[in-house]
């Protein structure tokens, strides 16, 4: 299988350790000289730029979070001068302090390059073409894939979101091969092409390339059974830079994050204390060539893994597992982090698919207590409804020794979770 | 006994003296000297030929010493202070090998036989003969020069010289005359060395070239490094050490030099700052070239 | 081939490289550039064994050099041109090719080296017997490149080579390190000069008053404003004006 | 008289030139005054009469061992005194060799006594009279040998590889040291050269003047030093023609001034040169 | 109004041509840079200006004054002083002796009135004693009055250098690198140190690597190349002009 930038992608774990330390050094140094919100925050623990001697001495930074970027509002981030910023987005955020990214002609060019180290990992090569449903505009997601399409000399349609049955026609009659888009757009597009009696089969589409959003592996099976393609999960995240932080390999063993430009860490998303190799918890990145709008220690919210094992693939690069939620959707039921992600993998593994599902938190007198209500669907728990209770004693079981809190487990009919809109919470909290 | 001790103790005194001169040339100016026993010798011949011939009394006696050492040391230094340490060494050696055939040729300074009946000093009538009374003469000369060179080197002037000895170019632009400080210091050194010659003389009373060669510089120069160059108390120490030290070992007197040069070897290299010393000698501060 | 980690020197109590980490891979050329004072000389010294390090490490090819003097470290293949050229300015020029392979075993081997060399520079050859000192500049530049080619080094570092020359000199310079990069050898160079390092170089890394700034694709850095910040110290404050 | 003169000041001349190089070699290459290359010289000249003395070896072996005991004394001397000295001010090796100096003399006093001591062999040296000169073939085979070993020195220098690397450490320490050659072992190499050639010169001294005694290096080492800073210290040639101009106007001086300053005139050319040029006369240009 | 005139300075080292009729002028009262690439001649044009070589040709003239062949002690009796590129304290020396050291000119006493001080005497030595501490504090080593030298941290050696210049009540200060070897904080310790100064009324001529600080701070950059000036004027255009840039970085091609 190709490999985009063999150099860095197979780099020796050793050989990445020392360029790692040493951008490190350098960025640390640049965002100290340049940015006042840096050298303060250094100084507040007594850190100079020298003091970095070795990797672990990153471990003595305070974090950044989206807040200290939302509150530099506009450019109090930026680590150049305006005058060598070529390009700037912005991410939602909240409206009232969106967050402002800026990008060099340098940065944009790696930018592409990571882009197309995704890309080509996936299996994109320069026969392809790739239509790119992603949003066109302030935001970050459809630039990077974009840019990494024409680096590696693929074609890409860069037909944006929405008029999805024109997306459809435009698949079917300019043979993509490639979809680029929200895995709830994929499903989208699924339905629409039930809509509009467009058999799959009959598309050349082979890959799709999702990101945006959580998703599951039951998601990723939907979408393959749907439409007839592999679905690889990539990992986009604007602050840092936007698509290419990371993405999948043909093995679907995770998503090979660019070491050599993202430094990454897992804390506990509570306390902040780093977490052992192999352990969940929330993704830090620290960008370690970005000239424009450095970040030191910045705080994704992701919750994931970092998974050091070989990769069949060959890449060196540490691989992230699925992001199983935000962090900030993290609860604590008597004193134990809970991420509702973990709860759907193991309603996953005990039941073949991941049901619908919510958590509901509450209290009684001085007692929290955890209830997870699953919904009934057709195909899922029916034939085992006979054997109910102990189905159900099992799966509390289970879900016990998974997340360390015993819930109670109700099961509740199709449709009473409403989780198709965004907003449904996943979590209910009582207590508040 | 008692005699010998005395003997001893004025002895001591006026290389005390010799030695403090010395001091202030190599520890305070930084300069160095192999023929300071030139201006030692030429003071004592100069003290004894005027007592002798112009029946002097001897404080004129040692004034002119004093002046005519300080005048050779003032026409020495200026021409040759601006030579490197090397260079200085040679020809401040070379100096006091000159001096010393220059004694030994002359006439009037009775050439390898030396002048002998010096006069003992005398003073309102008080003869200095006594060995008692000599030692007491001795300390007040000593003591005097340690209170003028102790004086200089805690004034104004002295941080001047010590800023020379550190960094002579640094000194210059804080403005301080160096030329100006090198030529007074070596003159006024020459002119100590000198009054030390005229104690020695008057009171040996009888005085030949071989007190003044190469070796009286070098012993000089031993006083020095082995109290600890520019340390007054060093150079005192040093002094009366290596006027004692030889009388230790006169048992074993054929391993007197011997001795001696060890102990300079193995000094500089484990303590090299001498007994007294302040700092290292290695004027630190070694430069970025 | 060669790594630096957290390295650390400077002299007596100044500490010029605070602390500057980077690496060369065989057959790269690797050039290391930054404005005067930045620390450039320095680090070679350091990685030479001129100057001991404080702090940190230097590694080649797995031995690490940190506390070798520099005559071990020339004879595992590291060598340096220094600064200012530095030939025996009172030896023949052939004199100061020998020098160059002192430390090599195979003497007769060396002989036949240095034929090759006055071969490949008949100037080295026509002035064999001249003091080095009368070359010219360029010349004595050329020298000392030679000089260190003698030593059979596996990686050739040098020292601001177009320090003091005539543009002329500096483009024949160049000409000369091009070729030995076409031959593959690895270089690490010190560079004032940006230009003409990063046109040679595969790599490059910006050292900024004693810590790296930057580093990235030759290519790459030669258009970086960054790489002009380094020099003329354009800063942040700009942002607003 | 005056052709006698300029022989007897070249022979002499010759000797110091011998033992000057000694001086500019070292320093040349650590910059530092050896003060106890007089000693040196005398041992050279001790050993090779009690090899004589023995009467078990014959004159060249005696030679031979009198310059390797001066040899490896300098090397001795350099570990011991000097090298441990190094990076001090100038001062400090300076006085440090004046004490080994005197350390040196006094265990020569120990050992073999104040007393001169006639060379063992007598030669029987003819006179020859060359354009009607007599030359004494005594001095004839001095100079002849004087000149010899500085002529292998030169060409030691020029030609060979450690010769070369010599000059190198010499020239420039760290880019020698660049090179790959050791320092310290150049400068053991050059404290053996140098004090072979100071230990042949006191064996010659020896057979000339028929005496050997403790004190015999001083004033030898002293106006050999001169010499050495006459011709410019560091340089071959200068300490070379530095012995050789010494020791021709020493004689001359001696003859048609004062024989009394006969030592003097050593120095005085040397302060009267220095005067006028800070750095020797062929040394490099005061500044 | 011009305090320093550079005028047509020129010195070879035998055929080495290190300035070559280098001309500036230092305003009254500003901060000016002296800026180029190694070798450009920058410590030697300072050496010439504080005299401790002699110019080949050309002159230095201070506040109208040639100084012509005036030794560098009368240079600073005229109210020159410098720091060193090479940190040079006086190293068995304390902290105030140092700075004592600098206030020697301003502190006129003969040899009689050193040996033995008269009321007057003692009077001007705790004058400069007072003096001495206030510009301890100024630079920020109060309290470290009585320490050795050598017991300093690097950073605080190069603020004692610049406190022994002071003493001598300069009218123009030369800085030869002040911010060599300092790290980032102790460099805007520094900067801060020489705007405070320039308050003051004095007037600073620096050579600087750390292009931040010689940006920030200066008035006027001259910019030495090959011993001569090719550039000179405000910073904002230094950094833009050409001749600079291909200085610092090469000929573009």
């Amino acid at each position: 299988m190709a490999i985009f930038d063999s150099d860095a992608e197979l780099l020796e774990r050793g050989d990445m350790a020392q360029l790692q330390l040493e951008r490190l050094q350098a960025t640390l140094y640049r965002v100290y000289k340049n940015v006042k919100f840096y050298k303060k925050k250094f100084s507040e623990v007594g850190f100079l730029p020298e003091d970095c001697q070795s990797l672990e001495d990153l471990g003595r930074l305070p974090f950044t979070t989206r807040q200290d970027l939302a509150a530099s509002y506009p450019y109090e981030m930026f680590a150049v001068p305006l005058r060598e910023v070529v390009r700037i987005h912005s991410s939602t955020g909240s409206p009232a302090a969106p967050i402002v990214m800026g990008y060099t002609a340098r940065d944009l060019r790696h930018w592409a390059k990571l882009a197309a180290r995704v890309l080509t990992a996936a299996g994109v090569d320069r026969d392809d073409v790739v239509q790119v449903t992603l949003s066109y505009g302030l935001l970050t997601s459809a630039f990077g894939i974009h840019y990494g399409v024409e680096l590696l000399g693929a074609s890409v349609i860069p037909s944006g979101p929405g008029a999805t049955a024109r997306q459809v026609q435009v698949m079917r009659d300019y043979r993509t091969t490639v979809l680029v888009s929200t895995p709830s757009y994929a499903l989208v597009l699924a339905d629409q092409m039930e809509a509009m009696g467009v058999d799959p089969k009959n598309l050349h589409l082979k890959l799709a390339l999702l990101a945006g959003e959580p998703w599951t592996e039951a998601q990723r099976q939907e979408i393959e059974s749907r439409l007839y393609l592999t679905a690889l999960d990539h990992y986009a995240l604007s602050e840092a830079m936007g698509p290419g932080v990371a993405g999948e390999c043909g093995e679907r063993r995770g998503m090979h994050l660019s070491e050599d430009h993202f430094l990454p860490e897992i804390i506990d998303p509570q306390s902040g204390a780093l977490l052992p190799p192999g352990e969940l918890g929330e993704l830090v990145l620290t960008t370690i060539s970005k000239e424009a709008v450095p970040l030191v220690r910045f705080r994704t919210g992701d919750l994931c893994r970092l998974l050091y094992e070989p990769c069949p693939c060959g890449r060196t690069l540490v691989r992230l597992s699925r992001i199983q939620g935000r962090s900030d959707a993290v609860v604590i039921v008597k004193g134990i982090n809970i991420f509702p992600g973990r709860v759907g993998q193991i309603l996953a593994g005990a039941a073949g698919e991941e049901p619908v599902y919510q958590l509901v938190i509450g209290r009684e007198g001085h007692l929290d207590y955890l209830e997870i209500k699953i919904e009934v669907r057709e195909g899922l728990f029916f034939d085992k409804m006979t054997r109910q209770r102990e189905f159900l004693q099992q799966l509390t079981r289970k879900l016990a020794q998974g997340i360390g809190v015993q819930p109670r487990v109700k099961l509740v009919e199709p449709q009473s979770i409403n989780r198709e809109q965004e907003t449904s919470p996943l979590v209910v909290d009582l207590r508040k | 006994m008692i005699a010998y001790l005395l003997h001893l103790a004025i002895l001591g005194g006026i290389y005390v003296i010799l030695a403090i001169s010395l001091n202030l040339i190599v520890g305070y100016a930084g300069q160095v000297s192999l023929g300071h026993a030139a201006f030692y010798g030429i003071g004592a011949y100069v003290s004894a030929l005027t007592s002798l011939l112009c029946h002097f009394p001897f404080p004129l006696a040692a004034l002119s010493a004093i002046i005519f050492t300080g005048a050779c040391g003032l026409l020495l230094g200026l021409p040759t202070l601006r030579l490197k340490e090397d260079y200085l060494a040679i020809v401040t050696l070379g100096f006091g090998v000159i001096v010393d055939l220059v004694f030994l040729n002359l006439d009037i300074t009775g050439g390898p036989d030396g002048l002998p009946g010096i006069p003992a000093p005398s003073f309102l009538g008080v003869s200095f003969r006594s060995p008692w009374l000599y030692l007491v003469l001795t300390l007040m000369v000593v003591l005097l020069t340690l209170g003028l060179t102790y004086r200089l080197v805690h004034s104004y002037h002295g941080r001047a010289l010590r800023a020379i000895r550190d960094h002579e170019v640094t000194a210059q632009v804080m403005g301080i005359n160096t030329p100006a400080y090198k030529v007074a210091i070596f003159t006024l050194a020459a002119a100590l060395a000198g009054l030390a010659g005229s104690l020695y003389a008057h009171y040996i009373t009888f005085i030949n070239p071989e007190s003044f060669g190469l070796h009286t510089s070098i012993l000089a120069l031993c006083m020095v490094v082995l109290g600890g160059m520019g340390s007054l108390a060093g150079a005192v120490v040093g002094a009366l050490a290596l006027t004692v030290l030889p009388e230790i070992l006169r048992e074993f007197r054929a391993y007197q030099d011997l001795v001696y040069g060890g102990l300079l070897v193995g000094l500089l290299i484990w303590r090299p700052q001498g007994l007294l010393g302040r700092g290292k000698l290695s004027l630190k501060f070694i430069s970025r070239e | 081939m060669l790594t630096l980690k957290s390295l650390q020197a400077g002299y007596g109590r100044l500490t010029v490289l605070k602390g500057i980490s980077l690496h060369v891979r065989p057959g790269e050329v690797v050039t290391l550039i930054g404005g005067n004072g930045a620390g450039k000389s320095t680090a070679l010294r350091a990685i030479s064994g001129l100057l001991p390090p404080f702090k940190g490490t230097v590694e080649f090819n797995g031995t690490d050099l940190t506390r070798l003097p520099p005559e071990r470290i020339v004879s595992l293949g590291l060598a340096l041109v220094p600064e200012g050229r530095r030939v025996f300015a009172s030896l023949s020029v052939a004199a100061n090719l020998e020098l160059g392979a002192f430390h090599r075993r195979d003497q007769r081997q060396a002989r036949r080296d240095l034929a090759a060399i006055q071969e490949r520079f008949p100037l080295l050859r026509e002035r064999a017997a001249q003091p080095a000192g009368t070359l010219s500049g360029g010349e004595q530049q050329i020298l000392a490149i030679c000089r260190a080619l003698m030593a059979r080094p596996r990686l050739l570092m040098l020292d601001e080579p177009s320090m003091g020359l005539a543009p002329l000199m500096v483009n024949q310079v160049y000409q000369i390190l091009q070729e030995l990069k076409d031959e593959g050898t690895t270089l690490l160079l010190i560079e004032q000069n940006a230009r003409a390092a990063l046109k040679l170089a595969d790599r490059g890394y910006v050292l900024e008053t004693g810590r790296i700034i930057l580093d990235g694709a030759a290519a790459e850095l030669r258009e970086d404003p960054e790489v002009q910040r380094a020099y003329l110290g354009k800063g942040y404050r700009e942002v607003w004006e | 008289m005056f052709l006698q003169q300029l022989l007897n000041g070249l022979t002499a001349g010759a000797v110091y030139a011998l033992i000057a190089l000694g001086y500019t070699m070292i320093y040349g290459i650590l910059g530092l005054i050896n003060f106890a290359q007089g000693e040196i010289y005398m041992c050279g000249a001790f050993v090779a009469v009690l090899l004589l003395g023995t009467g078990q070896v014959n004159f060249y072996v005696a030679f031979a061992g009198g310059m390797a005991a001066a040899a490896l004394l300098g090397v001795v001397l350099e570990r011991v005194a000097f090298r441990p000295l190094r990076g001090a001010h100038p001062l400090v090796p300076l006085i440090s060799a004046i004490g080994a100096s005197i350390f040196l003399q006094s265990l020569a006093l120990l050992l073999f006594g104040p007393l001169d001591r006639s060379f063992p062999i007598q030669f029987s040296f003819s006179t020859i009279t060359i354009a009607g000169l007599p030359v004494s073939s005594l001095q004839g085979a001095i100079l002849g040998a004087a000149l010899g070993l500085m002529a292998l020195l030169v060409i030691f220098v020029r030609y060979t590889r450690y010769g070369k690397a010599i000059v190198a450490c010499a020239l420039d320490r760290d880019t020698a040291r660049l090179m790959g050659i050791n320092v310290d072992r150049m400068v053991s190499l050059t404290f053996f050269i140098g004090s072979a050639l100071s230990g042949a010169a006191g064996i010659m001294m020896a057979i000339y003047y028929n005496a050997t005694y403790p004190r015999m290096g001083l004033l030898p080492g002293l106006k050999a030093f001169s010499a050495a800073v006459l011709g410019g210290v560091g340089s071959i040639p200068g300490a070379i023609c530095g012995g050789l101009l010494l020791g021709v106007a020493e004689s001359l001086g001696a003859a048609y001034i004062s024989s009394g300053y006969k030592d003097a005139f050593a120095f005085a050319i040397l302060i009267l040169v220095l005067l006028i040029r800070p750095k020797g006369i062929l040394g490099g240009r005061g500044d | 109004m011009s305090l320093l005139a550079v005028n047509e300075l020129t010195k070879h080292f035998g055929g080495v041509k290190a300035l070559e009729g280098v001309t500036f002028a230092v305003s009254q009262g500003e901060i000016t840079g002296l800026i180029g690439p190694n070798g450009a001649g920058k410590t030697t044009c300072f050496n010439l200006i504080s005299g401790l070589l002699p110019p080949t040709r050309g002159g230095v003239s201070l506040a109208g004054e040639e100084l012509r062949r005036l030794p560098p002690y009368h240079r600073a009796r005229r109210g020159l002083a410098r720091t060193f590129q090479n940190i040079q304290l006086f190293g068995g020396m304390t902290v105030l002796e140092n700075v004592l050291t600098g206030c020697h000119l301003r502190q006129e006493v003969g040899t009689l009135g050193a040996l033995w001080p008269g009321a007057g005497v003692r009077r001007a030595e705790a004058r400069s004693r007072e003096r001495a501490r206030e510009l301890l504090e100024l630079v920020g080593l109060a309290g470290r009055g009585d320490f050795p030298a050598e017991a300093l941290a690097y950073g605080e050696q190069r603020r004692l250098e610049i406190a022994r210049a002071l003493a001598q009540e300069p009218r123009l200060l030369l800085l030869d690198e002040p911010a060599a070897g300092l790290n980032s904080k102790e460099t805007e310790d520094l900067m801060a140190l020489l705007e405070a100064l320039q308050g003051r009324g004095l007037t600073l001529l620096l050579i600087e690597h750390d292009m931040t600080l010689i940006m920030g701070l200066c008035q006027q950059v001259v910019v030495l190349d090959h011993g001569k000036v090719i550039a000179a004027g405000p910073p904002a255009e230094i950094r833009r002009n050409p001749l600079v840039i291909e200085a610092y970085l090469g000929r573009e091609e």
